[in-house]
């Protein structure tokens, strides 16, 4: 098997010991960085595939993304050097008032596993500290979370603050249980996914359009 | 401090809808597990902001439910209504408007009673937000003292049931919940959850003593149900949650060992196990909880209730009507038919009883732990067990056991890819030591230190 | 055209819920009324205009009804589900909007069954616009074209039963309820409506035939359903809404005169006498309907059903998710308590049906009429009869002399300022001329001749 | 027992021969038209306070509303005469798109009961039939009522169409299944009533504010 089968097998299994050393392996033999790191997101894949078909659980999700995070940590410097960049960036946050941290993480974990760059800025979160956040990491996407019916109201609000950085490109997404397709569309948000398997495909499909 | 050390209903016939071994007698003459189970009705706010602005428009709505409410519960000659008051977090930030909507409720309520005779008790559960604090402070500061004043005014109002879904050790338990670590989650639920419900339910029992109020009951809301709703979503396997529920008991016990007195709170799942330990009322919900959250435990979760909730819906228009008296009707018409079984007597009781539980149990594992004969199981592993964390490992020990038992002899049915988590979870229980101190220190080395402080718990390194 | 001179079920033992005498096979081979209850699901639009500009988005909302709430069917287990779809206004006048919304739905439940075996099967219940003219033209006209071509296409399309909410007769039954005028009631019902239904009825079985589905049945909706509304808001006596309610049996019945095999529509609480006569089975619907219309026959409207139906719930947002897709679950939950009793034998399903009767019959006359027993006896006055105004008649005579006499022994309650209209309804009836003939030119002499074309319904003038 | 208070009597029982022959002896006596009138009203308002307290239902309502309108037409012209007119004008009509009647017309009985003049436009009116009645019949009330989730937006539009007559003065209520108090406020109507009985109170409440 060659160093890039190995390495997305050891990320579809979870062993993360084993994605270490066929990064190592593959860098030695002096692979292009940018085919290690597709083998990484195809393994990745694979495992959202899975998932999101309902045959494994988030916790062999998580195993799968903490190889692959480890694997990442050796081959970043090299793809930095090459000029390689995350495909996207995204910022998540659940909406200020409201404490609900799940949904987010999920969502999260499974934009990380598509090789997004994440910062996740935490629950109760201002308006203000997303606006920030996108002027700072210029995002692709940003997320919102909220749980509660009283705090989904400041999804608006936060909506409204970031359109007015200068940042007009920035694509804005939703979940959350009182959340609907309706209530992005009022507020002026570009997307609601109703549930974190559907997060990735929901991002693809609003940057490509 | 009490100990449970043996069950106050030790025969699986005895653990039926509407009758508990120590029924609640409220001020207005309802009589809680004694033989008629209640209406619970839970509500919300519909999608809008809470704070000074907007607060004429949240008394406007209180006001709202709780009229239309109770007139419909006096059309359909409810026996009696429990009235549940779940505060937003800005009411329990703001004492005074917290209380500002128990006055309103109290008022709907008395009016109904003087002028319709219609009977009826409120529980406040003032939310806990002492997690707004990362890490949160669980004894002292801002959050925990408007929590009790909150508590102690609504007391003193007339809030006769006091009840609160506590947070302790929710910062450790979510990811233990991800990761399905049940070391975690034990350490979460019996060592940071249980010694902070000792303190917190100490403190409770305090006020309600002074008011002459009761303590009703905790639950594991933020725990088991949130392990329920991923395992809805397919997030962790059933199974997982199953054990995880089952391990809660442990924690929500604890609220009536420092003094509750039930009727244990609508979303303790767990509350069966409680109530072949206490013999205390519970509060349960199921199906007509659909509009809080969806759960493979619909009907077996009525099979031990004493009052009948629906968790919570928010003040909207359906067609028929604003929600929360839609879902008063729902509720009242299925506590008609366990009210009309428990009056024809033991043996329509327990053949309803078997047709809530034979519905459900063999398709869930959460449903299948909640059968009577698995609940007295469990419960029993509790009470002879010598700490919380060995009760939690009892509990879990228990549960997979009777889960593995169960789909062997083909009891209970399993998704296939949740077959290789009967090893994992049991696994993972019996490579936990023996002692709860070797517990604790494998455990402060292996848990995000950041995000919680061992001082709140009155936990000190060893 | 069949006339019934006899009843499908004579023992009340064996007028229970999912076993009907004329069981019901799909195409996908559910068997309504063999032994399993179904879920049959209804739905609507949350508040928002429906034209040409808003049709994608009403696509948008269909498609997220069906796929969310068969999800929720299939985790659930559910053995088989009825979707509803009952058009609104523009959907009717615009047939290709309704189809639209058909397929959608038929591709959804396509979908489900080949992904997950998961037996659905599609009731269309295109809205009647004749009376948007005034007077109704019910015999054509754009209304009545437009409503035949929806019917036909959908048919086409694959939508299995055919259903509707006639209005023939509501121009003039609206104010005779205000009056409560139980002579007008019935010229309105046994008169009017029995004649539109069979000019509808013949249609409908024609286009059923065509394309080999099914016409499954109408419902008194406009007429007992909205006295049963007026009678919870306390406006007019329920004595009456419940005497309505049995001569409304007679006009339902038509339907299955001109070739309907059930399951008949949700929203006719008079279902249960129109099995007794037929032995088809019926769709049904209670507590569970709450979202739709507050109801004083929330259980015993189970208690002969073989599908358990919502009635309508808008596409919004509940804390646990959509609103169809948590009725959905309720739903399923409710009938999984008769499966389960159906599976154990015919002694738990009439110990299960007693407790469904019980628990209403003695509080409200309208839930009173549902007795078994007294269904039959109201079956029976219909069937001895020799003409709809007579069967109207009978029917009308024999529930109230049931409630008089349910209240004399004690098995009703009646709210005391409803006791003076026992006399006044018998009276009523009492006071009515012996032949059709008479009835018809008395009435056509007192009722306000601007509202209704008599010509429309076949009635000269004598 | 005087004229007045045997005619309130009678409207009372739904009397209308009793109530009629009391309007005319009450004439033949010279008494003041605006005493009769109010007689009549005292009768009516027992009614209605009986009915708001359950203790009779619709039907029995019509026959006195019957009573009073057989009386009304032979006060009417002295009432002109005298230049005495209704206490208010009231116009009520179903919204475009909805036929549902009953409610509405529980509404009007109401409302006429309290002797209001009422102009019942019907069912399925479009806004512009709305806003010409109120051009024409300067009420100080307008009663919309809508059944469906589907015709309650065009509550919204007929608001807009009465807003724009140059009657600012009117009063403009809602009622029907889907409408709620928070609906009314948001299209700006002013007011709404859960049921037919407290409609009177609720635009007496609405004028004299
Ligand atoms: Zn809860
Ligand atoms: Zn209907
Ligand atoms: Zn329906």
């Amino acid at each position: 098997m060659s160093f890039l089968l190995s390495l997305e097998e050891a990320v579809k299994q979870g062993n993360r010991n084993s994605a270490v050393s066929s990064v190592e392996d593959a860098l030695s033999a002096k692979l292009p960085p940018q085919d290690i790191l597709d083998a990484l997101v195809k393994g990745m894949d694979d495992v959202g595939r899975r998932f999101k078909a309902n045959a494994i659980f988030v916790p062999e999700v998580l195993i799968a993304a903490r190889a692959m995070k480890e694997s990442m940590a050796i081959l970043e410097p090299v793809l930095v050097a090459a000029g390689i960049q995350p495909e996207y960036t995204a910022v998540i946050g659940t909406v200020t008032g409201d404490l609900h941290d799940i949904g987010k993480n999920l969502v999260g974990m499974m934009w990380r596993g598509a090789n997004f760059k994440v910062i996740d800025l935490g629950t109760n979160v201002p308006p203000e500290k997303f606006a920030e956040a996108v002027v700072t990491h210029k995002p692709d996407i940003v997320g919102l979370s909220a749980l509660l019916t009283t705090t989904m109201p400041n999804m608006k609000i936060t909506v409204e603050a970031i359109r007015k950085t200068s940042d007009s490109r920035v694509k804005i997404v939703l979940g959350g249980a009182p959340v609907t397709q309706d209530y992005a569309d009022e507020i002026g948000a570009d997307g609601y996914a109703s549930d974190a398997a559907s997060a990735v495909d929901l991002v693809r499909k609003l940057i490509a359009s | 401090m009490k100990h449970y050390q043996q069950l106050a209903i030790n025969n699986a016939d005895e653990l039926c809808f509407g009758r508990a071994p120590k029924p609640l007698t409220t001020r207005r003459g309802m009589v809680i597990g004694g033989g008629v189970v209640y209406p619970e009705l839970n509500f919300t706010l519909p999608a809008m902001v809470v704070d000074a602005s907007t607060m004429p428009l949240v008394r406007r709505h209180y006001q709202e439910i709780i009229t239309g409410a109770l007139k419909r519960a006096v059309e359909l000659q409810a026996p009696g209504v429990v009235i549940e008051f779940e505060t937003l977090p800005p009411m329990t930030e703001n004492p005074d408007w917290g209380l500002d909507v128990v006055k309103i409720l109290l008022e709907g309520m008395e009016e109904a009673w003087s002028k319709e005779s219609l009977k009826s008790v409120l529980r406040v559960t003032p939310n806990d937000n002492r997690d707004f604090m990362r890490p949160p402070q669980m004894r002292g500061g801002k959050y925990w003292e408007q929590m009790l004043t909150l508590f102690d005014e609504s007391a003193a109002a007339g809030g006769e049931l006091l009840s609160i879904e506590s947070v302790g050790g929710k910062e450790i338990h979510d990811d233990a919940l991800l990761m399905c670590d049940i070391g975690q989650v034990i350490f979460a639920l019996c060592v940071l959850g249980a010694r902070d419900m000792q303190f917190l339910w100490t403190h409770l029992t305090e006020i309600a003593d002074r008011h002459g109020v009761h303590c009703a009951g905790d639950t594991a809301c933020g725990f088991a149900n949130t392990a329920m709703a991923l395992a809805e979503q397919r997030m962790i396997p059933r199974l997982f949650a199953a054990v995880v529920r089952a391990v809660s008991a442990v924690r929500s016990l604890v609220a009536y060992e420092c003094g509750a007195v039930g009727p244990g709170k609508d979303c303790g799942y767990e509350n069966p196990i409680l109530k072949a330990i206490t013999g205390y009322p519970m509060a349960m919900e199921g199906k007509t909880a659909a509009c809080a959250h969806f759960s493979p435990m619909g009907n077996i979760a009525a099979a031990t209730c004493d009052t009948w909730s629906n968790e919570s819906v928010q003040n909207i228009k359906l067609l028929g009507g604003m929600a929360p008296t839609c879902y008063l009707e729902q509720l009242i018409y299925d506590c008609r038919i366990m009210n009309r079984a428990l009056a024809d007597g033991p043996d329509s009781s327990l053949a309803y009883r078997k047709l809530l539980v034979d519905s459900d149990s063999s398709l869930d594992p959460q449903a299948f732990i909640l059968a009577p004969e698995n609940i007295l199981a469990i419960a029993r592993a509790i009470v002879e067990s010598d700490d919380y964390y060995a009760a939690g490992k009892a509990a879990a020990h228990t549960a997979i056991s009777l889960l593995r038992d169960g789909h062997k002899n083909g009891q209970l049915k399993i998704n296939p890819q949740e077959i290789v988590w009967f090893d994992r979870i049991k696994e993972g229980i019996e490579s936990l030591p023996d002692s709860e101190e070797a517990f604790i220190s494998q455990q402060l080395a292996q848990v995000d230190r950041s995000r919680f402080l061992p001082e709140e718990y009155a936990l000190s390194e060893s």
